[in-house]
């Protein structure tokens, strides 16, 4: 059985600390505690408590793989499918590696808009040649190479 | 050229194995081949856009050879190549190539 | 004076650490230690020098923000420029706080891909047609809207 | 109508209060009005999907509302919604409403 979606309900403490600790989750409790006037132990009761509803779902870290000489090349790819297969194709595509997001999407046509990584630009075409271009389905393929990126950065949590 | 192989050349393929025709990295025009006969075909339809982009590639001789295991055809296309043809010309002479061979082994294969 | 950027060489500990520092930024230098057997100090210096050289980004927390009832829509726009003002126009995009991904890309045309953010449809579109429409240089927009996301990860660090 | 009331209905408008044509959400065409007169002009050349769009949101009638200041034209563009014109008679019934009043104007600018 599948659990129903229901918002969990936050008071403004609670947005503060994921507002912080999205800037720096190494922060300690309290550091955070300190910043919002709370003891640390609420900053901790109320981190468990937001971890155990899956609200935090993780903490991370942002890497620059470029400074550390990992150059491969990032493409935007929109796959026009049969309506009836959409679902299918886009799961496929969840599957690989290669493939790191993955969303079907509306305009004046429906689509599957997924960003892929590889090594180079042939590498780039043998994934979608091979493994995109045959799957049931798949009717056309549309595809942008990533040749600058100006911004790139999370949905930042405001306070409420 | 035993008859075993010249059947295996005109077989139908799966949609893994088919040639996907686009026009530059990773745009797929929507049509592909599943044999040689629709190879041909389709070679006569497609833009000659994706003609240029997959002969220079190399794509064309590398499945004729690997796919359809056409060692004699992917050496004709491979030898185009030396007259470097473009648009129009790129298509009438691939297209003349590929049905001629397509044409060639139909009979011997009818016997 | 621009500083050209330089690859940093990492060794293969260094890799692990930052792989299991992306699994979970929380983890301390003793957990880290254990388990690739290093002393905790080995783990802090290496940690510390990856901060400074900036191959460490941030340290961040992932939040599900549908769960606490924020239900924003996403969108990706294809925005085609005159060629001379893609640069300008990416700034321009980059600037705005609905915009949290910007890109150059090469297709069979040059355009900027760009991920937006928006309250509802009618907001989406505001921000469009008075946002970016009358930007100088924007020859044609066309936006596809999510309606449902597969998969979303950021690129997965691979011990070398 | 005082004279500069119908000059400032027929000014050249800025990039930033041009009307932008879509075609639905987030889709322009990269066609746009900086004016009353280039507004008939456009009405009467983009496709009538664009047309259908802003005027069933209600965006003409507020741009000519709140941009041009041309209460008297935005009221009746609304009332054209009455009628429920689609396709090519919404293109010709619109387009005969905004170019007559602007020949209207004009004429009254020119005295």
């Amino acid at each position: 059985m599948k659990l129903k979606k229901q918002a969990v309900s936050l008071d403004s403490l609670d947005w503060k600390i994921l507002q912080a600790l999205q800037e720096n989750s190494k922060q300690t409790y309290t550091e955070i505690g300190r910043r919002f006037g709370v003891a640390h132990s609420t900053v901790y009761d109320r981190i468990k408590k937001m971890e155990e509803n899956d609200v935090i779902k993780k903490y991370t870290t942002v890497v620059d793989l470029e400074k550390v000489g990992v150059k491969n090349i990032t493409a935007i790819m929109t796959v026009f499918t049969d309506p009836k297969e959409s679902e299918n194709v886009a799961k496929r595509l969840s599957e690989a590696s290669e493939v790191l997001e993955v969303s079907t999407s509306l305009s004046e046509e429906l689509s599957i808009i997924a960003k892929v990584v590889a090594k180079d630009q042939d590498k780039l075409h043998s994934f979608i040649a091979l493994g995109v271009a045959p799957l049931p389905g798949v009717l056309r393929i549309r595809t942008s190479i990533i040749t600058r990126k100006y911004k790139e950065k999370e949905l930042l949590i405001k306070r409420k | 050229m035993t008859p075993s192989s010249v059947a295996r050349i005109l077989r139908k393929l799966s949609r893994e194995n088919a040639f996907y025709f686009f026009t530059s990295i990773g745009n797929y025009i929507g049509e592909n081949a599943v044999s040689l006969e629709e190879f041909a075909k389709k070679i006569g339809e497609v833009n000659t856009k994706s003609l240029e982009f997959h002969f220079y590639r190399g794509d064309f001789e590398k499945w004729v050879a690997e796919v359809l295991e056409d060692g004699e055809l992917a050496e004709e296309i491979k030898r185009l190549k030396n007259l470097k043809p473009v648009r129009d010309a790129l298509r009438s002479q691939l297209h003349l190539i590929v049905s001629k061979r397509f044409e060639r082994l139909r009979k011997e294969f009818l016997g």
